[in-house]
């Protein structure tokens, strides 16, 4: 009884989860994945679990925010050409973040304010970090600042038989970032705000929710997330670079939907957009090891990802014909 | 009866592009009164509520509360004001459950800040079973019908302790019982002082609570009057601004109609976890009425029929040829015409014109690729609009810039003007003034007359006995009974719904 | 005076101001030079001929995306489709695919642009019958398609040896370039189908409200499906223009990123993102003027690492140019007129 | 049945993470690398990874393959840096690694040796081919590549220092990105004719795409490639040679991408624990229109 949410809410989020482990068994069986592959599915998506959370907000309000990626890689250089620059880590860490946080602030007040249209506002953003990336610098800056590479190589190690399995700090750090946000969203009036939003704006507004200032701050949300994917990106790669993270706004909008997440607002989990996440990375794995010619590899992909969406979108329908059946033969 | 000004509105002015919605309008509610605020469709009532909870700012005027005057800037501001509001088209979230719908903005807090969910839930299903509700206050609001959306708004509004509630036609998709029940609770709270506004169009319901009546038309203030002192038919009067004396139009002129040829015959139709095999047959020209309570499956029973849902099996045959409708618009090119009961959601396209939304299911039947002629939609178009007296500067204007009423009437017209053999109308004077809702009885009469058939579904029981000639009940998505001529009286109906008919 | 006033509250209006405002600013800076036009060979030859040839991609992409946009949708994947149909065109030309078609540009073209029309139905059976969102129905053929298109090229850039094959994007008629033809037939046509059909209506409807359009009658599936099919067609066009344009099929570059140019024609143009109403002539617009800034950067000789900057600055610019809210605080005496 | 690579085999099993398929070189670099596999079905074992220009992906890749348990790891690095962690792990799997035709910046601890060409040296290369040309005199123009990659950095600055050092009568009238491809390099050489006309004398271009696009312009302005306007560009592409033995091209230094045969002996050689130099040279040349006809047929991409 206590464990019945709505239904989008927890069933998508059960079907989601249960195609991963399927998915995930079926790479045991087939492929023999270790442990190690599951641990590393966090260790490569730590910055890309940050920077969906961020996103996700932005989508439960129905809005959308596609200046992500090249917010991350303006993280990177600029905080790569600071620390080159001599500055310390414990400055451009929070400079950086801080900067996310009043971009992104920024795009959501033009958004609100001027009621603008946030793809083009976002656009604009993206081109506008992007840029200035490549005006700080062209070349890939190394960051040699001890600061970083300590805490870059930190993990904790674990000794499975002949096996040597790890797991970062910084991936450890997303995971809390998304316990976090699912703390946040449930238990805060911010984040129940967020959802009022997306259900209907016109209604929230109505109800007397602070709908203009919730626009903003998700904007300023998805910023900020974005910038502190990038400084774990940076630690990632322990880099810099103009290009990197060219469309992975697009990585992040579809695990947000893959988990259960509907673009049109509202709706959504933010387990199920990082449970996303990791489907991308099991599907890329799965790639690797299937060892496809090169021409196949996106076709995969884009084959695997159809396969999900459309197995999901069969298993809600169904799942929703159920629940109605129950709901009026209870009454 | 404490009294003294709660709310004073002096010289409202509000002005749309190319409409001015209020003119010099004032206003004045006292502590511990029921005051109705009436008027036509597009007469302004709306307006006067979102000018005064700041939802739309005013163009000029002035507003004082507790004798200070005030400038109202969003809704919030007029929550911390002890401004609380039911608008006019349930304003909800639709994807929050029944209890964080009941709650959001002032939630229960646990002890270090947070959400308190139990409490919340406790305190949703206590606030509930206050109005008869016993529902699930966990799940998603959009699992419920309309009605009872409504009565969660109407929860909702009477649960923050305010000193002045603003009900904008709260009662329009309720069931006599469940409007009983919010009067109970209305009394209450003018008896702790609060201050109410109330708009609606059943004139019964004003007086059965209202203390004082305020008459809007188009847009000026008409008259404020003590309820005893205003009798009826001159409240209606004031309401059109001409005499009115023929309120009720009945179907006791109409004859029997045991013998008309059978039109439309229904066998077994059915849908899976909405209705069950259903069996009925509809006469040529005659205006059959679908009765239930609340959620009995009337709407789903006339959205088969029409192929709004695909019908899993049964048969329906038209003047005796099998036709068996799996789209709306195979429905429609038979003759049909459905006109459903969630305007917003269902029924207006809200971006577009009140002429693109009138001429919409016409050229639909016509098909895509034969446009109708831009004169004759004009000239269609001018003709519903005075018909249905559909309040517009002019036929350009979006939908959705109409007054509740006036959407609805557009919908209507959308169906009256495919021409149809066939009219189902699932709640069609819903939000709708006195005047007109007598205005289209006459019109359904009238076409019945001409031939068409009607089947007809409302949740005023007057209204269907007034118009139909026979009735079928249905209950827990099935058909019960059938009543007509001698039988169809109000005391049966109630009886069927109740169980004790046959 | 009466056409004037219309014109002005057309939605058309802004954007057509810009276009003309970014032309003049040009030739401006450029003393006039912007603007001049020579003939050379029988044929126009400017910077204005170029924006009109290199922008007819863009506006080809521009009508598709228009028409998804407006019925409530989004297609990201056109740069993908017009990769496989210049793979697809250059393949069979070359007698790779379909010996049997070998050196028949106009086999060539059919098939090219009936698969961007499948690709289109795809995406639109996807979006209608299976009731995916979008952006991610479209999601799966933008990451495909260019592996399809490196499929039918076997990963290789193939270059053609067909002068009818080049006309598509480099032959003049008049004067004129070619492909500016095929926008402006493809335009009209699609005016006259929306002025004498009521497609135009079924569609904004069906974008605005699914579930009353569907009620009223309008086949909304049918609506949707079509629009992507035509999307994907254009796309197909887009494809081949490109595709003429280097000699040849490059699918690693073909349309690379260019669906966010082809959503921000429509929105600059003025057209909702959110679906609806629509001016196909907006988005046009919308995508000349895109056109005219990258031609504007390349004239400057802007540094290439500040175009993006440029060009963030100036999308932002123009639509708070076109912001109601801002036009209404800035002048508050012709909002009230209006 | 597992595809996991087994390590006791003999054969070689190689992991390859490959950059994408952004031009049409990476691509006859990844079929060279795969035909030569697919000869050596029996003796070699090779798990391709294609990272869609994504360095991220590299990574996944490499750490895939190290769960895998290959004998070699190949990597072609989409950028310079940022590779230290991953390659860590791969030392401490004791797994050896050949950077292909890209190096990267990290210690020389962690990679065993580098095969591929000097892009700085291209650079040069083809700005003395230019100056030859031009007979060191003239205006030019040049196509650079995306902007930031470190090859059209590196292009940039071997030609552009050389220029300036060598030949102080060539002036580059304007540079602008073309993005490496066709149609961007013909856009881009429309609006340059557009804005210094015959001026211009040379074009260079950071690869033969680029140019391939660029002499269509140079056609479509009425102006004749090759001769109006002199080409400089890199790769060696089969479409540049045809426009060579057209006339409508110069001159293209190659970056040779058929590095299998060097790749697969370098990984064998390392399996069998030998040291190899840390750079291996491809080898490449220097390609000119006189020789353009006779050299085409040998042309394999
Ligand atoms: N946003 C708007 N833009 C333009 N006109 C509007 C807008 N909102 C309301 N109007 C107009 O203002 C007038 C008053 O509308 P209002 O909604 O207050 O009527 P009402 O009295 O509540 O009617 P009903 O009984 O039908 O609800 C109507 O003519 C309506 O068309
Ligand atoms: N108490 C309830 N709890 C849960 N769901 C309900 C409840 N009442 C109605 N519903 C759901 O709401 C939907 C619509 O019910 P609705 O009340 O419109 O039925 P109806 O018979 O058409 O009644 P009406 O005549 O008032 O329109 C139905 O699908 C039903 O499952
Ligand atoms: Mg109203
Ligand atoms: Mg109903």
């Amino acid at each position: 009884m206590k464990l019945k949410r709505t239904f989008s809410e927890i069933s998508l989020l059960t079907i989601t989860l249960a195609l991963f482990v399927i998915m995930y068994g079926a790479g045991v069986l087939f492929y023999g994945f270790r442990i190690s592959t599951f641990l590393n599915l966090f260790n490569d998506n730590a910055y890309l679990i940050v920077a969906t959370t961020g996103i996700f907000f932005v989508l439960l309000t129905g809005g959308i925010d596609i200046s992500i990626g090249s917010v991350v890689a303006f993280t990177c250089v600029f905080s790569a050409w600071l620390l080159e620059k001599g500055f310390s880590a414990g400055f451009v860490i929070p400079l950086v973040l801080l900067i996310g946080l009043a971009f992104g602030s920024l795009q959501g007040f033009l958004i609100v304010k001027f009621d603008l249209q946030p793809f083009i506002v976002t656009l604009a953003g993206l081109f506008f970090m992007r840029a200035l990336c490549s005006v700080i610098s062209k070349a890939a800056i190394a960051i040699k600042n001890p600061f970083y590479l300590k805490v870059a190589l930190a993990k904790i190690r674990f000794t499975l038989g002949r096996q040597h399995p790890k797991i970062y700090f910084y991936a450890l750090f997303a995971v809390a970032v998304v316990l976090g946000t699912a703390f946040i969203l449930k238990f805060t009036k911010f984040g129940r705000t967020v959802y009022a939003v997306g259900g209907s704006e016109q209604s929230a507004s109505l109800m007397g929710l602070p709908v203009k200032r919730t626009r903003v701050m998700v904007y300023g949300l998805s910023g900020f997330c974005a910038s502190l994917g990038g400084v774990i990106y940076s630690l990632y790669t322990l880099a810099g670079y103009s290009l990197q993270n060219v469309g992975m706004e697009l990585d992040a909008i579809s695990s947000a939907v893959i988990g259960g997440t509907l673009l049109t607002g509202g709706v959504g989990s933010i387990f199920g957009a990082a449970i996303g996440v990791l489907i991308q990375g099991l599907i890329q794995t799965v790639v690797t090891y299937q060892n496809l010619n090169t021409w196949w590899t996106k076709v995969t992909v884009a084959a695997l990802l159809c396969l999900f969406i459309i197995i999901q979108r069969a298993m809600s329908v169904n799942g929703e014909k159920a629940r109605k059946n129950r709901l009026i033969k209870a009454a | 009866m404490k009294s003294g000004i709660l709310l004073d509105m002096k010289n409202i002015c509000k002005e749309y592009p190319g409409v001015q919605a209020l003119d010099n309008v004032p206003f004045q509610l006292e502590a511990g009164e029921i005051h109705a605020l009436l008027g036509e469709n597009g007469a302004g009532k709306s307006t006067l509520i979102k000018v005064l909870t700041g939802a739309e700012s005013l163009t000029s005027g002035a507003v004082f509360l507790n004798g200070k005057s005030v400038r109202v800037k969003n809704p919030l501001q007029a929550q911390h004001m002890g401004i609380s509001t039911v608008y006019q088209e349930v304003n909800l979230c639709p994807n929050l459950s029944v209890s964080e719908n009941i709650h959001i903005g002032r939630e229960p807090r646990t002890r270090y800040g947070l959400i308190d969910w139990k409490t919340m839930e406790s305190r949703s299903r206590e606030l509930l079973a206050g109005f008869d509700l016993d529902i699930d206050v966990i799940r998603a609001l959009d699992n419920y019908s309309v009605a009872v959306q409504q009565m969660v708004a109407i929860a909702r509004s009477c649960d923050i302790s305010a000193r002045i509630l603003i009900l904008d036609e709260p009662t329009s998709s309720l069931t006599d019982t469940e409007v009983d029940k919010l009067f109970s609770v209305m009394r209450r709270l003018r008896d702790e002082g609060m201050g109410i506004i109330f708009v609606t169009h059943f004139l019964d319901q004003v007086y059965q609570v209202c203390d004082r009546i305020t008459v809007l038309r188009n847009g000026r203030y008409i008259c404020t009057e003590n309820t005893k002192a205003l009798d009826k038919v001159s409240l209606v009067g004031r309401m059109i601004g001409k005499d009115y004396s023929e309120l009720s139009g009945s179907r006791t002129s109409r004859e029997e109609t045991g013998d008309k040829d059978i039109l439309m015959d229904v066998r077994g139709l059915y849908k899976s976890g909405t209705i069950s095999p259903l069996n009925l047959s509809l006469r040529q020209g005659e205006i059959l009425g679908f009765g239930g309570l609340l959620g009995s499956g009337r709407s789903e029973a006339a959205r088969v029929i029409f192929g709004a849902d695909r019908p899993d099996g049964g048969d329906l045959s038209l003047e005796g040829e099998p036709a068996l409708f799996k789209t709306p618009l195979e429905g429609i090119r038979a003759g049909l015409a459905f006109c459903p009961e969630e305007r917003k959601v269902e029924g207006i396209v809200g971006e577009l014109s009140i002429r693109d939304n009138i001429m919409l299911a016409l050229q639909a039947k016509k098909g895509m690729t034969k446009p109708l002629d831009p004169d004759e939609v004009d000239r269609l178009t001018r003709k519903y609009i005075e018909l249905l007296q559909i309040k517009t500067p002019d036929e350009h204007q979006t939908v959705k810039n109409l007054s509740g009423g006036n959407q609805q009437k557009v919908i209507l017209a959308r169906w009256l003007a495919t021409d149809p053999r066939i009219l189902i109308l699932d709640e069609p004077t819903r939000g709708i003034d006195v005047g007109t809702k007598a205005e289209i009885q006459k019109i359904m009469i009238s076409l019945a007359d001409g031939g068409m058939s009607v089947v007809f579904i409302s949740s005023e029981i007057d209204e269907m006995m007034r118009c139909c000639e026979r009735m079928v009940v249905l209950k827990d998505r099935a058909v019960v009974c059938e009543l007509s001529g001698e039988t169809l009286t109000e005391s049966r109906v109630m009886q069927s719904i109740a169980g004790k008919g046959e | 005076m009466e056409i004037l006033q219309k014109y002005r509250r057309a939605r058309i209006f802004w954007p057509s101001v810009i276009f003309l405002g970014i032309l003049l600013f040009n030739t401006i800076i450029s003393k006039g030079e912007f603007l001049s036009i020579t003939m050379m060979d029988g044929h126009f030859y400017g910077r204005l001929v170029d924006i009109f040839r290199n922008g007819s991609k863009l506006m080809l992409l521009a009508m598709g995306m228009t028409f998804v946009i407006a019925s409530g949708g989004i297609d990201i994947s056109v740069g993908s489709v017009m990769a496989i149909s210049g793979a697809i065109a250059c393949s069979v030309i070359r007698g790779n695919l379909f010996p049997f078609f070998q050196g028949s540009v106009f086999f060539a073209l059919v098939l090219a642009v009936a698969a961007g029309a499948l690709c289109g139905a795809w995406n639109g059976f996807l979006v209608s019958r299976v009731r995916i969102q979008p952006m991610v129905a479209t999601l799966i053929l933008m990451v495909a398609g260019r592996g399809i298109a490196q499929l039918i090229t076997n990963g290789k850039i193939i270059t053609v040896n067909s002068p009818s094959y080049y006309f598509i994007n480099g032959g003049y008629i008049l004067g004129l370039p070619f492909p500016l033809y095929l926008v402006i037939i493809l335009f009209a046509g699609l005016l006259f189908f929306t002025k004498k059909t009521a497609f135009g209506l079924f569609l904004a409807s069906s974008g605005i409200n699914d579930k009353s359009s569907r009620l009223a009658g309008i086949r909304v599936e049918n609506i949707k499906l079509l629009v992507y099919v035509f999307c994907g067609a254009a796309a197909a066009g887009a494809g081949l223009i490109e595709s003429s344009g280097i000699k040849g099929a490059d699918c690693n570059n073909a349309g690379l990123m260019i669906e966010l140019d082809a959503i921000l024609s429509v929105a600059i143009g003025g057209n909702l993102l959110t679906g609806g109403r629509f001016s196909l002539g907006a988005s046009i617009c919308g995508a000349l003027i895109i056109q005219s800034i990258t031609t504007t950067i390349y004239a400057m000789g802007v540094p290439p690492e500040v175009i993006q900057l440029v060009k963030a600055l100036l999308v932002i610019t123009i639509s708070l140019i076109q912001s109601e809210k801002l036009s209404i605080k800035l002048l508050p005496a012709k909002a009230a007129a209006q | 049945s597992s595809d996991t690579a087994d390590s006791g085999s003999d054969k070689l099993v190689v992991g390859f993470a490959q950059i994408g398929q952004e031009s049409g070189w990476r691509d006859a670099e990844t079929a060279s690398l795969q035909w030569y596999a697919s000869r050596n079905l029996d003796t070699i074992e090779l798990h391709f990874a294609d990272a869609q220009q994504k360095q991220e992906n590299q990574i996944k890749a490499i750490r895939s393959f190290i769960d895998m348990g290959v004998d070699v790891i190949g990597l072609a690095p989409v950028v310079e840096t940022g590779w230290d962690a991953v390659l860590m792990e791969v030392k401490e799997a004791g797994i050896p690694v050949i950077f292909l035709d890209r190096e990267a910046d990290v210690d020389d601890s962690l990679y065993s040796t580098f095969i591929g060409s000097d892009f700085i040296l291209e650079g040069q290369n083809a700005a003395v081919e230019m100056g030859r040309l031009l007979n060191g005199k003239g205006k030019i123009v040049e196509l650079e590549g995306t902007v930031g990659a470190s090859v059209a950095n590196d292009r940039k600055a071997g030609f552009d220092d050389t220029i300036a050092s060598q030949f102080p009568g060539i002036e580059i009238l304007g540079s602008q990105t073309g993005d490496f491809n066709r149609a961007k390099g013909k856009e881009v050489m429309e609006s340059f004719l557009k804005t210094y006309g015959s001026e211009i004398k040379g074009v260079y271009g950071h690869n033969d795409d680029m140019v391939l696009g660029a002499i269509e312009a140079i056609k479509e302005a009425g102006l004749k490639p090759g001769m109006d306007i002199v080409t400089v560009s890199i790769d060696g592409v089969k479409g540049v040679f045809q426009a060579m033995a057209a006339g409508e091209a110069n001159v293209t230094v190659e970056c040779n991408p058929l590095l299998a045969p060097q790749f697969f002996q370098a990984a064998a050689d390392l399996k069998a624990g030998k040291t190899l130099p840390r750079w291996i040279k491809s080898d490449e040349g220097i390609f000119r229109a006189e020789t353009a006809a006779k050299d085409l047929p040998t042309r394999q991409y």
